[in-house]
């Protein structure tokens, strides 16, 4: 907040009453400027009605949440007004049809900007006229030539025909000058930063991070928040060679999937944790056979089909407990939007190199949320290393084991087609050939041998994956440990402490399983206090931090009621905390705004 | 052992697996894995351009007593894996094997899908009508009033009809054999491999361990070749009528067939043209991809 | 071994040989004597051949494992003698068809009891005839009375008629006589001890302890090594009332048992771990709609299909995983047959008290295991506590709200078909009455409401449920922890080491969640050195006994080759660990024989 | 509100559930909605005589808009779970409502079981051929060639006949409604409720807002009642055969009809004579019923 410009813009509503549109309108417009961009949506899982409340912080620095504040609320129902007016502080501005919505008590120092749209209109049907006015009062407010909005709403409307733009840029230059006519704009107008962003949700970050790591075979079932990944595929699958296919249920992915990936072609699926839970099976499937899988679980709130329009780490353990017996996998909970792009290239190197499934674990916030990223970041040519594969004949006559006992623990591995290494892959234990152990005589000296080779492969896994590392103040009172998506929101909780002279650093865990214990133990081993910050209820990653390492934290802050933390409700729960005023050692915030 | 330095033809033996089976001696599943590998050698194949997928049963051991590649995935889930191994790349000849239980029981879903996509496999399903490897429960093909261990009292669901079903769902090539014709079954096997989309053949496999109705004798008292009845593999009607018949006459045969019905990878849209398999195309995508793509998002 | 009579005897062929007719015969003389029995069979996933050792253990005291040692040795086929004429000790006897059979290298002392089967039969095409031979072989060597036998062969074969059971008993006298002849019988025979015993399997337990806890309603898909509980229930389901159902799929059972345990039914279903992948997201939605139902795991050796006749206690995590978000549920790893009988009833009248799900952790050496019980022990009668159910219109005309935020958290829980009760079940977040919270507005508020409420239906678990106690030396210089089936078989091994004059004792843990986090951490708080024994690879309860505690056990002794401990196994390991003799903290004995 | 007490006959409003449907304006599902109150009304049955089950999606929120004891259970699920109620409870009405992802897509297994096994179920399925509640992907109802946002280029997998595969895996009810009828509707659900079997009903119930093909105008062109045809129900071949017309004329009513078949629950040997339902007979077993077993074990 101290530095430069950061402003929140909420826009709230009915489902069906086009939220969505003023919304990419503006966040097109603001990261050409340049400026930054964090966009939550809080919706329900309906098609109309109920109330969405879309907020869109922009900043000239990096937007790690979506903030704090509302600084201007465009109301397009009464319902909207009446919940969020009192959120709204001195100087914030409430934008509505002044036509239907009329304003209730507020804080002195709102700007109340009522637009009278039908009379501005001359027209009384146009039920989204509404939000194009508004779009006009925005820009005149933000201090911004009409002609940005005029070439955004072009950009936006040109596919619809001439008439539909120039309706709508008459509409919202009469919002505009309206605006100029009767309502203050900002002081400080919206600045201009040299070097235009692109925009993306975390969805498309995840499908472009696998598009450019190679992926060819995406294949998934429907479920929210994950399916804009599978129609990211789908747009692009053409274009890029990518065979999408939308399969019969999730145990028909999952096991397409494992199919896909034996022949070669790297393959990733997406779904959420009821899609998950039925994915399971193949998972452990993928590990006992030695196949590469990306499965990607994105997070909704739980249990079982619980808000599915709503945030939660919830599924943390059921990540960990993915399918029965002991087996290798890699786990890992991407940050945000641009980490989640580079973890995919990541992950799949590393599973090719290991020969087994990787989960990644999303969650809505990132997944559904929509954020800018500098086009240079999005480099679609990371290296591809896909470790012991054989795709083509090398002429090798000698005898061919898949699963040959290597001192590494990993087998050079053939695909189907190629001539001089035919074999069969197996979910029941077989020894090095592929032969079933439990064909003839289930030898336990076997079985062990192939246990252990295969847990052999990840030993050299710490020295190709990054510790995570505490960030922050040197001598900090309190350190704040958080996994996943937490990392940003965290981040800028730290530098609300700080501006108030607490000493606090970080520690950000994205890499699950295998789990960095001994960098973990080691970074920890200084800590003054130790609060663990997690979107849950139980504390799963507590618990998972404990059972790697023995480590008990010193206090918690949950958050369980769907909506993800805003950075004040960390800063209090760590003053609450330092002041000892958490009875029971678990912080919960209220959720003030009520979305 | 490669296609290329070949001098004389394969035979049937060159597709024995590493291991011999270790069904029970008797057991119907011999003649179908005898009837493949006699089928794929006539048709000129080589193992390493054959994958055989199948599930968890006594069947679903089939992948490892034949020469080819092999997946031996999950009960149930023999069409799913299948499906994406002949997607990802469409010049392989995938085979699926397993049982009635495997296929019609927890994998029906995968069934009915795979059928209306016609995505093309060979689907051969060793019906025993029984559990066979958990020692004897009922099956989704069990006849009514069927004792098994976990129907002492008699089965009281009515069994499914799988060709009924096949065709009924869209599998463009629906034939039933018997382990006791194994001519009949190189027949139904080769036009199945040969035939572009979804081919289906359930097969009468006596399990002699754990069914005691359903035995070679049972068959053999009632089966009637198709072949001899002047059948029209295009008509359903009648393809589906023969198929419900059961009590002094089941016929086996070819029932339905229809070519004209393009399968899944023909019809994908990023195959288009003969392209190569995803599975084989380079990972790295191109920079005036990248750079479509990002402008899109500006 | 100190404590009057304990001997082995191991029956070893192929699958097909007819191992389980002897095996049966003398397993009901042994109960009928009043001797206990622990009964192991090792075989493979074939229907034919293979390699299959059963190990009858007999005992004067009770048996808490299969033992160490085999006394007499039963060879069916050449590979039987090959394998484990090896393992005889001085004194124990081998029995084989001396046609076809011919013992190697053994030690001395080793009674070579040679049949010349066609000879005695007088019959060489009847190849079961040697087994019966066996038999007479054996009773005489025992010390037995050849009209035991007689009788119990006459049992075994009555239903087969009159020339079965003589020609039978006409082989095993003359086998009998033979041995009578030219065998040394046992200087200490067989004793009786005065009361008979009962036989059963731990899956025939089970399957009683649902009968006795008033399971109506039980259904189920084949998976070994779980299906004898189906098998059972189909047997009794007509006497008992019990209505048993085989579906599709796992999915379908898990959702089944769902809909019928909401009608009022108690319901139950057993699986092992693959099947238990595909119940997992019903028993997220069990846990959500708030419906007790009862989903057995009998564990074997994974992953995936893994060894599917071979034990493991691999599934922990899964179970601890199994479907998405924070929900209720309990979970519990009974230590052996008669305890899992006893659990049942238990864990049925927690579950409709907590109106939640449980998952009860078997295992394949339980559950396929074969063990005496005395008959009086076998109370079917235990109390039945239905909790707030109400399956009878009461009269009671207010408003009817099924999720009720009582005190407690458990609300009164009506039944379809009760007049004045109506209510909607939803897998979705709801509210008190049951109404869908994303249906119009996702309030935060109401969401931590329910997530809070259920959350404290728990609370007075710990006061209902017994902590795990340390039981054994008092002071001791080891304390071995173990969960589930390995209760009985630490208990053996500490027996050996207390012979040896190591002070040890044990803490077996048997209710795994919600977790006696406070009682275990007070019980190891004075152990010297804590030892864990698990039957798998990576160590499943102690990072789990970690993360609810955070204690770090000193060592480890494991075993993951698909066969279960032998006491001399654990006694073994524990010495390795007290003389510093372990690299890397885990124990990993060596499977001797191979079976 | 009970039966015991009621005065008047209840009516098609004694069923509107605790909230108003949040469905779009103008969606199919209302149609149905209204139909089925009005055919418990006129059945004369009460709210808490019936369960109503359903999976997940726009149409799977049926329970919540309808007053009766309700489940609204996972996506695809909703006949396994509906099996156990009335198998455990057979003297209640069940009704299992959902739509064609859910009863077709991830359920398809269900469907096809509890078919064959005949439970004596209602299941009505709000077929708007479109993913409703994610927003807009192709489903397994969806025509070939359908642009949606999984399938921006067009659908390439054929669709499911419902109507045909109910009636070949033995469903014993099989009937096709409209939302643009509401009378024939209300006869189809009133004599599925009554029809003592698995009774199936394809309801073409249109998405407005993600399904632009297959529209109330669409189909009012095509829709031809089958009562006016004088179709026999009894003739499987030409219920199939009709059932498969699309292009210019789509029929609509009862397709398929035999009262002969047996429900699961007649069938099943514990529930003989018209015994109570296990839901609410007394857990405890008997001491001669525990001696018998025990007596078995020695
Ligand atoms: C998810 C899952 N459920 C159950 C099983 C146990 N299982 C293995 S094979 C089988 C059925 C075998 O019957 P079928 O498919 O007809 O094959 P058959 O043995 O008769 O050839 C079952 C239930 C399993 N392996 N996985
Ligand atoms: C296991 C699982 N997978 C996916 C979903 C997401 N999901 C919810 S509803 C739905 C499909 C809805 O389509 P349909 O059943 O046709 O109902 P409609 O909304 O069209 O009425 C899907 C895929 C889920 N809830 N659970
Ligand atoms: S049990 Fe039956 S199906 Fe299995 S191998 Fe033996 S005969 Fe064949
Ligand atoms: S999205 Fe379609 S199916 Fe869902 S409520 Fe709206 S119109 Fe009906
Ligand atoms: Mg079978
Ligand atoms: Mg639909």
């Amino acid at each position: 907040m101290s530095q430069g410009f950061d402003f929140s813009i909420a826009i709230g509503g009915a489902a069906g009453q086009g939220i969505a549109t003023p919304g990419n309108i503006l966040a097109r417009m603001f990261v050409r400027r340049g400026l930054h961009l964090n966009a939550y949506n809080a919706y329900q899982s309906i098609i109309r009605g109920g109330h969405i409340l879309l907020t869109m912080r922009v900043r000239e620095q990096e937007a790690l949440s979506h903030g704090d504040h509302i600084h201007l609320l465009l109301c397009l129902n009464q319902d909207t007004m009446t919940r969020h007016l009192r959120h709204l502080g001195p100087g914030a501005y409430a934008v509505y049809n002044a036509d239907n919505i009329t304003p209730g008590e507020h804080q002195d120092g709102v700007h109340l900007c009522g637009m009278p749209v039908t009379e501005l209109t001359g027209d009384a049907k146009n039920k989204l006229a509404q939000n194009t006015a508004a779009l006009g009062v925005i820009a005149h407010v933000l201090g911004l030539d009409f002609e940005v909005l005029e070439s955004a709403l072009t950009l936006q409307f040109q596919r619809k025909g001439e008439a539909v733009v120039s309706s709508n840029v008459a509409v919202a230059r009469a919002g505009y000058e309206y605006s100029s006519a009767n309502f203050t704009p900002l002081a400080n107008p919206l600045p201009q930063n040299p070097d235009p962003l692109a925009v993306w949700t975390g969805n498309d970050a995840l499908a472009m991070g696998g598009a450019a790591a190679g992926v060819k075979f995406y294949c998934a079932y429907p479920m929210s928040p994950s399916t804009g990944v599978l129609h990211w595929m789908a747009k692009n699958a053409r274009e890029l060679g990518i065979m999408v296919r939308q399969v019969e249920d999730e145990i028909g992915v999952a096991n397409m999937a494992v199919g896909a990936a034996h022949t070669g072609a790297r393959t990733m699926c997406a779904t959420s944790g009821g899609g998950f839970a039925l994915m399971t099976e193949a998972i452990g499937s993928a590990a006992m056979m030695e196949i590469p899988v990306v499965f990607i679980n994105v997070m909704r709130a739980g249990p079982s089909t619980g808000v599915p329009t709503k945030t939660e780490q919830g599924d943390l353990w059921q990540a960990l407990g993915a399918s029965q017996g002991d087996f290798e996998r890699i786990v890992v909970a991407p940050q945000d939007a641009h980490d989640a792009f580079g973890t995919i290239a990541e992950v799949f190197n590393l599973i090719d190199r290991y020969q087994c499934p990787a989960i990644v674990l999303s969650d809505l916030l990132i997944s559904e949320g929509t954020f800018s990223v500098p086009p240079d970041d999005i480099d679609m040519s990371p290296p591809i290393e896909r470790g012991k594969l054989i795709r083509e004949s090398n002429g090798d006559a000698g005898p061919y084991n898949r699963y040959l006992d290597t001192a590494d623990g990993i087998s050079p591995r053939a695909v189907p087609g190629v001539p001089g290494h035919v074999h069969v892959v197996a979910t029941d234990e077989h020894d090095e050939e592929g032969i079933l152990i439990s064909d003839e005589f289930t030898n336990p000296i076997k079985r062990r041998q192939m246990v252990e080779k295969r847990a052999r492969k990840l030993d050299d896994y710490f020295t190709r994956v990054a510790a995570p590392e505490v960030e922050g103040d040197e001598d900090a009172e309190v350190t704040l440990v958080g996994w996943g998506s937490t990392a940003g929101v965290i981040a800028e909780a730290m530098e609300q402490l700080q501006a108030d002279g607490v000493k606090v650093n970080r520690l950000a865990v994205k890499w699950i399983l295998p789990f960095h214990a001994e960098a973990v133990t080691e970074a920890l081993s200084g800590a003054r206090k130790t609060l663990i910050i997690e979107n849950n209820h139980s504390g799963q990653f507590h618990r998972y931090l404990r059972s790697e390492t023995g480590i008990t934290a010193d206090g918690h802050i949950r958050k369980y009621d769907g909506e993800p933390f805003m950075p004040h409700h960390i800063a209090d729960g760590v003053r609450a905390h330092l002041a000892g005023d958490v009875s029971g050692g678990v912080f919960v915030p209220d959720q003030e705004i009520l979305v | 052992m490669t296609i290329e330095l070949r001098e004389k033809p394969l035979t049937a033996k060159d597709f024995k697996g590493k291991v011999d089976p270790d069904w029970c001696p008797g057991c119907g599943d011999f003649a179908l894995l005898r009837a493949t590998q006699m089928s794929v050698a006539e048709l000129g194949l080589s193992p390493h351009q054959i994958v055989c997928v199948s599930g968890i049963g006594c069947s679903s051991n089939f992948p490892g007593y034949f020469n080819s590649y092999g997946m031996h995935t999950l009960h149930g889930r023999a069409l799913a894996v299948a499906t994406g191994v002949k997607m990802a790349n469409q010049t392989l000849t995938v085979l699926v094997t397993g049982g009635d239980g495997d296929g019609y029981g927890i994998g029906g879903n995968h069934f009915t899908h795979t059928a209306r996509r016609n995505v093309d496999l060979t689907y051969l399903v060793m019906n025993n009508q029984i559990y066979g490897l958990t020692t004897g429960q009922v099956s989704p093909s069990s006849s009514l009033g069927m004792k098994t261990k976990s129907t002492p009292f008699g089965n009281i669901e009515r069994p499914v009809n799988p060709i009924t079903s096949a065709i009924m769902n869209g599998a463009t090539y629906v034939g039933r054999g018997f382990s006791g014709n194994i001519k009949q079954l190189v027949r139904l096997i080769k036009g199945a491999i040969e035939h572009p989309g979804f081919a289906v053949i359930d097969v009468f496999s006596p399990c002699v361990t754990f069914n005691r109705d359903n035995t070679y004798d049972f068959f053999r008292q009632r089966v009637a070749p198709l072949e001899d009845e002047g059948h029209d593999p295009s008509d359903w009607k009648s393809a589906c009528e023969r198929a419900m018949e059961w009590d002094d006459r089941i016929y086996t045969g070819l029932f339905y067939q229809d070519q004209a019905v393009q399968s899944l990878h023909a019809r994908e849209p990023i195959l288009d043209g003969g392209a190569p398999p995803v599975s084989h195309v380079p990972e790295a995508i191109t920079r005036e991809q990248r750079d479509r793509i990002v402008r899109r998002m500006m």
